[in-house]
């Protein structure tokens, strides 16, 4: 039995892994950078011990670091999150050597599905669909274009070792199938070491659908249906929601079923997630395996009922599933909206900064996953994501409107949000009416970017804050108070105690 | 007193009139306000004009004078225009100091390349600093022909948001 | 159709009916006293009007003024919330007269269930248990002694018009019957204006449970199921679950249609209560009906999957209801703790005064309703209420974990609040067994007064922390910059800048 | 910097050794503690003291000098003495000001009715004054026999909390 976990990872993750962990009694450990003192999950953990530098590779992706303080604080099991080491092989073997439960798969699942090409052959020998393509590497180009020929314009060329879009070729005319095929290998070869590259069919506007699967070491395998992620912005997905408001029964429990077999496949064991693209028409094909927690887990766990990281700590344990597949449902709707520290008017630069003001949404069928308080300062290294808005409603319409209300009493100063944006989305008719694909933001870009009608009355609210907050900071470095903290508390002062 | 006060490109006259307490009678350009403005956090006001509930979210940005302005359905970018500002202005005619030959870093992050040197020319487009924060790198460019007159910054650095990085002296045409 | 709505409350119940509106779409008017112009419920709203001086007979209680500001916004429906006027037969009425939709029940059903012997005597019309004791008033004390002989000691002597315990009395024996009768009717003569007094047989170590209604305009009526609400000091509720640990599945379906019947047998539209007194036999007793929405109505909401704002408003605006009863069933477990400005030490004597720092719990399973934010203060007019923490699970055993882990993360600085008391509670044997009634927090004192066991250095560290908070506001002092808000800023940013 | 605090009953010494950022080292009686002690917030304290983490919250009770102390599972009433408080201590043997002759408001409220009256003779137990806040009346009783020396409230008043209300001179035995 699990009795210490060391949560390897920083943000509103960590800090959601702990949750459980503490309602389930077991003590954590954080491990922090020099630029995460101040941050929530070591204010939340029971021990907390300093790893090294702000920069990632010197402190939440040192293997060594982390096993260290694993030992020394007698942690007997590590969450990875997501990120930084979650779908490293060689850190979940060092676990196992040094006898370390690791809460995830084991080694051999990592590598296998991390490998794209072994992944496609792996998913392609269990019967599972996968793009159409090749099942082994190209290495020349007469080669190439002779598959390509047989799949038919246009291609992907993608690097097996990849991700995050790097060693990736869309390839529409023939005569740019060699320059592409040679772009692609020496991307791949410098981004991951390995010039590997295979080519499947191009899918045009796809629908990015993944499934949720638990497996226990006992060969027991389950799906927890599926979220809908075809809200991307450059690769990156913005809104998550579940069911998808694409699939029919039939569909769902035909991907299902394929999904557990994925996992079966590679004899897995944790928490993963099988990523299917797929056309309008419901042609759904494999195109990875993410093996660990997804940033957007919370919507399966509000629909389905299960706290998906009590489940990975009770496999981690070797206890067999707690779910049959015919025990669980999909009731209602959900939605999530991730929140990021950036401007999107500026193309979404990140927005570091101070927090100085928030208000958090709250009330029926609100979740919020966040780690970010008054006063806290969000680094610059690492994720701009600050929070995550999860709603859920007995309906889609109601959660879209639940959604927006939430989004509209999320307050927040001292950074830029995507929080508009996101409450632009809300409204769109694409998305309100559950017609979208992933080109989504790109087609609605003139809707999603517009502002509102308004009477002129709020610009010239806005004129009127605007000539209030800034004379009263006139009024401060008049005064000779310069700390910039604590704005306006004196003059809100003297307007409460007119009122006691 | 009184500002001139620019939002999203109007420029306005907001001048205040009276205030008693949280309510407030100030005039922007002909219009005149009565209303109750309470600040209720750091960069949060609550204001109620003609019984209508506003909410104001005031965020900095690239300067003390510039905020971003969110009231939900809408988001304006505004810009305090002091008497310095107001001589930039007039000699640039309309553009801003940092928009043709003065990269100013919009948010903290590190240095990770320079591509330029002082005393070099560079081209429209060239990138002059690559900034990385928050696992984005952005790349900044010349926004015309010029000579780089200045570099604040080396890579590797730490910065600051608002501050100046590179200063490239135009090409008089 | 119901086109904007007047809400006539405060506080989080404000917030909470206009979280609805807006994911309904309909717009709401704030109404407002001098000390609540920095309230949450004003900011929410879509409008905001003054209605006069802090006490609540001056502006939240008066009809007139609340009238006025609907007519004025052109409110074409009020929702009273809880306390306040919600229970109010005459400000029903006058709604009602003036054309303005009151979204609660018709001025005959309030009155009805308002007086207790009317209520008793409904109830025994429609066949439903009330506790054993008098149909009609008591007016002199021969009669008392022979009904009481009849019911047999010791009974409780009760105020027709009562609530709040007062103008009630235990009678344990058969000497006391004359004064304490004497005694009631004077007590109840002067509180509520009406000496009518009956008797009702005392239930000793009762449960109090309570199931909520609705009915529609139409005739139609269910019940959402029961909420367990014994734990209580001096009358007042301290913490709600669903489902009762106590009830079988049998006696719950039999109340439950009980409770229907009740709702029936006053002709009643809205949401309602029925409260039962329940022994540890389950033999239960129609206690009285609450005629508005209550406090603890989220536990409800969350385990049957219901907004019943949203409900309010569909009935007020003449909709049959949404739900048949056999739509509805309990999935999970809910439990709300009540949190308040008070000192629990300190013989829970309230604590106003300014939110200084606020940790919101967050997270899977999670709902938070609150009104209050940093920097805000809790005026000395009203409840001390200042949230309700609510948390769902599979099952009570999560349930009470997660509540733990809720509460753990909740910090607020400013004013003391019952929050370590509360964490207490969840530690209770008599609690997490389920095994307890309202005698719970009398019975169990010793152990939710007693402090943690805790290594010296618990004790140490509470001191380093007073040395340091106490030693910067020295130095504040000293360095002339005495405003009381921005403690400490100047520390922590020192600490951040060697960061970044 | 050294101070004297009380926790629940216990007097300790408590010394500033060292002080490098947010690590300090402090002595408490005999004890040394190495300690990183961050104010997060406004009276929020993260600490790690031998890898374990701790939170703290300071709430400011009757005075300046008076904490609850809570660190959720335990919470502690805390004072600082200082030289007045010491002074005050000797004088009444133990008994703080407060708690014999004068009648301080431990919170903010309203005062409902004052049915004492300045030179009037009380009992122990006698109700001085009755203070309301938030749906709850709070009743003040003499602590022992005297005369009302002086009543610094009038029904009605609003007050603030740690105001000095009705000061009792104690009979002399």
């Amino acid at each position: 039995m699990i009795k210490k976990i060391l949560v390897a990872n920083r943000g509103e993750i960590a800090v959601r892994i702990m949750r459980s962990c503490r309602e389930m009694g077991i003590p954590t450990v954080a491990v922090y950078s020099d630029a995460d003192r101040s941050a929530m999950h070591v204010r939340y953990a029971d021990e907390a011990y300093h790893i090294g530098p702000a920069p990632s590779v010197e402190s939440y992706l040192s293997i060594d670091k982390i096993i260290a303080v694993a030992k020394k604080s007698n942690a007997d099991a590590i969450h990875p999150g997501y990120g930084f080491l979650s779908e490293n092989a060689a850190f979940s073997a060092r676990c196992k050597a040094e006898g370390i439960e690791f809460i995830g798969p084991h080694a051999e699942a990592i590598l296998q599905m991390g490998d794209k090409i072994t992944a496609r052959k792996t998913m392609i020998a269990a019967g599972v669909p996968v793009v159409p393509g090749t099942v082994d590497k190209i290495v020349d180009y007469e080669e190439a274009l002779k598959t390509i020929r047989e799949i038919g314009l246009p291609v992907m060329i993608k690097a097996s070792a990849g991700g995050g879009g790097k060693g990736m070729r869309l390839v529409k005319h023939e005569e740019d199938i060699e320059s592409s095929l040679s772009g692609a290998r020496s991307e791949a070869k410098s981004a991951f070491g390995d010039d590997a590259v295979y080519v499947e069919k191009y899918i045009d506007s796809p629908h990015h659908i993944e499934f949720q699967i638990l497996a226990d070491k006992h060969g027991n395998a389950i799906h927890l249906f599926e979220r809908e992620c075809s809200v991307q912005r450059r690769h990156q997905k913005v809104i998550e929601e579940t069911p998808s408001p694409l699939l029919t029964p039939e569909v769902r429990a035909e991907m299902g079923a394929h999904a557990v077999a994925a996992a079966k496949a590679c004899n897995y064991h944790g928490a993963g997630t099988i990523e299917f693209i797929v056309d309008d028409n419901q042609n759904y094909y494999f195109l990875e395996m993410n093996t660990r927690l997804q940033v957007e887990h919370p919507i399966t766990e509000r629909v389905v009922g299960v706290d998906l990281v009590k489940e990975m700590i009770n496999i981690a344990n070797g206890f067999e599933l707690s779910y049959k597949q015919e025990d669980l449902k999909q009731s209602g709707h959900a939605i999530e909206c991730r929140i990021y520290a950036e401007d999107p008017d500026r193309n979404f630069m990140p927005s570091p900064g101070t927090i100085r003001h928030i208000t958090e949404p709250l009330g029926l069928g609100v979740r919020h996953d966040g780690y970010v308080y008054e006063g806290y300062t969000i680094p610059i290294y690492y994720d701009p994501m600050i929070s995550k808005l999860i709603v859920w409603a007995k309906n889609r319409d109601e959660a879209i409107s639940r959604m927006r209300r939430a989004l509209h009493e999320y307050k927040i100063t001292g950074v830029k949000t995507s929080i508009p944006f996101l409450a632009r989305i809300m409204e769109a008719e694409a998305f309100k009416s559950g017609k979208y694909n992933t080109h989504f933001i790109e087609e609605n870009k003139d809707f999603l970017f517009s502002a509102h009608d308004c009477d002129g009355v709020c610009e010239d609210i806005a004129l009127i804050a605007t000539f209030l907050d800034y004379s009263q900071k006139l009024e401060k470095l008049k005064s000779g108070n310069n700390e910039s903290k604590p704005a306006g508390s004196r003059w809100k002062d003297s307007q409460r105690s007119a009122y006691i | 007193m009184a500002l001139e006060i620019n939002i999203d490109g109007r420029t306005a006259q907001v001048t205040e009139l009276k205030r008693d307490g949280n309510l407030v009678t100030i005039q922007v350009d002909d219009e005149i306000y009565e209303i109750d403005a309470l600040k209720v956090g750091d960069g949060i006001y609550s204001m109620i004009y003609k019984g209508k509930s506003y909410n104001i979210e005031m965020i900095e940005s690239s300067s003390p004078r510039h905020f971003t302005v969110n009231s939900f359905h809408n988001s304006y970018e505004v810009e305090v225009i002091d008497a310095q500002t107001r001589y930039r202005l007039s000699r640039s005619k309309g553009d801003s100091a940092d928009s043709g030959n003065t990269v100013i870093s919009p948010m903290p992050g590190k240095v990770v390349r320079i591509p330029v040197k002082e005393g070099e020319a560079v081209e429209a487009g060239q990138t002059l600093i690559v900034v990385s924060a928050m696992k984005m790198e952005s790349e900044f460019k010349a926004k015309a022909a010029g000579i780089v007159k200045s570099i604040h910054a080396a890579e590797g650095d730490t910065i600051d948001a608002n501050k100046v990085l590179v200063v490239v002296e135009p090409l008089v045409d």
